[in-house]
């Protein structure tokens, strides 16, 4: 299949010629790099600085030719094995669905839809606003660096000693914390029993045994506290990680099932 | 008076802080008999005994303090050398966007700056009293809420926040080519709702 | 000369450490040619101008420094009155339950408060005189038992430890009693031990 290929963009420009990507042979001091991509405050900037740097319009962002720029960054980050936070994943595939969005053919309702990367360029602008002015921020004169402070010493002045004070009212109320934070305690101490995990195991077996599929939402009780929902999702986990249910859904955002992976006729002896 | 006025010099040289002329007042006048305005006469003559000298009274949030004149810095530059503290990007966009959206969430400047809010910097912010807990957010997890301190505008030397930078515009998206008509209609719907109530 | 004598002047009060005349000579002169003469004679000045204020030039080891007058200790005074130092909350948790549960160990502390004790809160209580080491708990590492003092209860003064008063409308948790009998605080070792299992 033929189809234009877009022409990549260039890193860096070697004695006339354009380098699309790192020559194998060629050693750039990892520490040199690292410090050239960890002057980036995270994805947005990086993004902006891909901008500007091309003199494009945040406001008509090509979103195919930014993506791949991003992606090159990405994988240049990868590929020196340097420790990548997982917002600039997360962008990576904001990016990628935005580009998708944006090939859909377009009919006539969808026009008047906004535009997939509306969301984009605000966060885009209003970061850009803030990192702006922190900058002028950082110019106005401060202590230490533009104006210097004039004190005399206190040379034979002796500070008292002071002995912080405090009234019979803060140790009561003090300790009325202490008994709030240990009641807090004894109250999950006590409910460990009733709910223990492993009961709950079981009733989760016993609930969705002989049957195909039990829906998720079905295996918890809502009339009970926090405590009890959360001791039903551990005991979900738990047996997930035993293998012993299988937790399932068809599509995205779609009711998720729950199945138990093997028989317990099956796996009883007689 | 002139003896009050040498008071105040010698306290705002030792005080280790900026003094307001009401907290001068407060202290002289538990010793010497004074009002508030022999204070205020005070620091103004001060201000003029100044204007040949290399210092200067200065204005700032928490009250007045005493400072060299710019026209010396490149002295006092020497004697500083390289001990000047060092800010990072990170630290003053966490910092700028703290002092104009105040009160602020750690989920607030996350969302702004795209990416998580490092504990330090967090902490170097609260030790040096540039800012401070406010309260906490009605909402699930009950996030701790930030705002400045006066030691904030102290350091840059402002009397108060509205002596910030101005921050930007907003240039709205709106001029995005795809989306301008259906804006125009949501603008007509709201008056036309606005003026139905 | 008179130019000099106020660089001087703020150099030694902006500098935040004592200078010698060979030093501010050479800071000066490499802008402004001046013999180390000219500062000496600038010091002596300053010394003749600050006569009748509140502050003196002194001499110590490293250099001149610029000071404030003992006249003014009085009002020193008051300032720092108003730094008044507070107490952790860790501090003050950590005693209430020592006065309503003695006598008590760390070990006990801890597993009432869910953390660790820390020495400097122990120690500073100590210091203060308003806890004791009153015995050693008969169990493996034979733990030291705290109790408040007598000058503990004339801090709040109170005659009698019965005197501290009641909490009302808390439940009470089933493992923390406000009886000061040893062998309930013997129960919180136990319960402890228990969660370690």
């Amino acid at each position: 299949m033929d189809k234009p290929i877009q022409a990549e963009m260039p890193f860096a420009i070697v004695q006339g010629e354009q380098l699309t990507e790192l020559p194998k042979d060629l050693y750039i001091p990892p520490v040199a790099l690292q410090v050239f991509l960890e002057a980036f405050e995270g994805p947005l900037d990086l993004l902006l600085y891909l901008i500007r740097k091309q003199n494009l319009d945040v406001l008509d962002i090509p979103i195919a030719e930014i993506t791949e720029q991003y992606v090159d960054y990405i994988n240049l980050m990868k590929d020196l094995e340097l420790s990548l936070a997982g917002e600039y994943l997360l962008m990576a595939a904001m990016l990628a669905e935005i580009k998708s969005k944006m090939l859909l053919p377009i009919f006539e309702e969808i026009e008047e839809e906004d535009d997939p990367r509306a969301e984009l360029v605000r966060r885009l602008l209003e970061y850009e606003r803030y990192r702006s002015v922190s900058e002028e921020i950082d110019l106005l004169n401060r202590v230490d660096r533009d104006v210097y402070l004039s004190t005399a010493e206190t040379g034979n002045y002796q500070q008292p000693d002071i002995l912080p004070d405090i009234e019979l009212p803060d140790l009561i109320i003090a300790f009325q914390e202490v008994l709030k934070k240990a009641e807090m305690y004894s109250t999950l101490h006590f409910m460990k029993e009733p709910l223990s995990v492993k009961e709950r195991m079981s009733e989760i077996l016993d609930k969705i045994n002989g049957k195909d599929f039990v829906k998720f939402e079905d295996l918890f009780n809502l009339q009970e506290q926090k405590t009890g929902l959360v001791v039903t999702f551990l005991a979900i986990l738990e047996l997930m990680k035993e293998l012993l249910i299988e937790v399932v859904q068809a599509q995205e955002f779609g009711i998720i099932h729950v199945k138990m992976l093997v028989e317990k006729e099956n796996h009883e002896p007689n | 008076m002139n003896q009050i006025k040498n008071i105040v010099e010698a306290l705002l040289l030792s005080s280790g802080e900026p003094l307001s002329a009401d907290r001068i007042h407060k202290i002289i006048n538990s010793k010497e008999s004074c009002t508030k305005a022999d204070i205020l006469e005070a620091i103004d003559t001060l201000k003029i005994d100044y204007e040949n000298k290399e210092i200067e009274v200065s204005r700032v949030a928490s009250g007045y303090r005493i400072q060299a004149k710019s026209t010396i810095n490149d002295f006092l530059n020497i004697i500083y050398a390289d001990k000047t503290p060092r800010y990072s990007r990170a630290l003053m966009e966490t910092l700028s966007i703290i002092a104009y959206k105040q009160p602020v969430t750690r989920g607030d400047i996350e969302s702004i700056r795209g990416v998580s809010v490092s504990s330090s910097i967090m902490r170097t912010l609260t030790d040096r009293n540039w800012i401070k807990i406010v309260g906490y957010r009605d909402v699930p997890g009950k996030p701790a809420m930030f705002s400045t301190t006066n030691e904030f505008l102290d350091y840059f030397g402002l009397e108060k926040l509205s002596e910030l930078p101005d921050l930007p515009d907003i240039k709205e998206p709106q001029n995005l080519s795809l989306d301008l008509e259906p804006d125009m209609a949501d603008e007509v719907t709201q008056v036309s709702s606005e003026q139905l109530n």
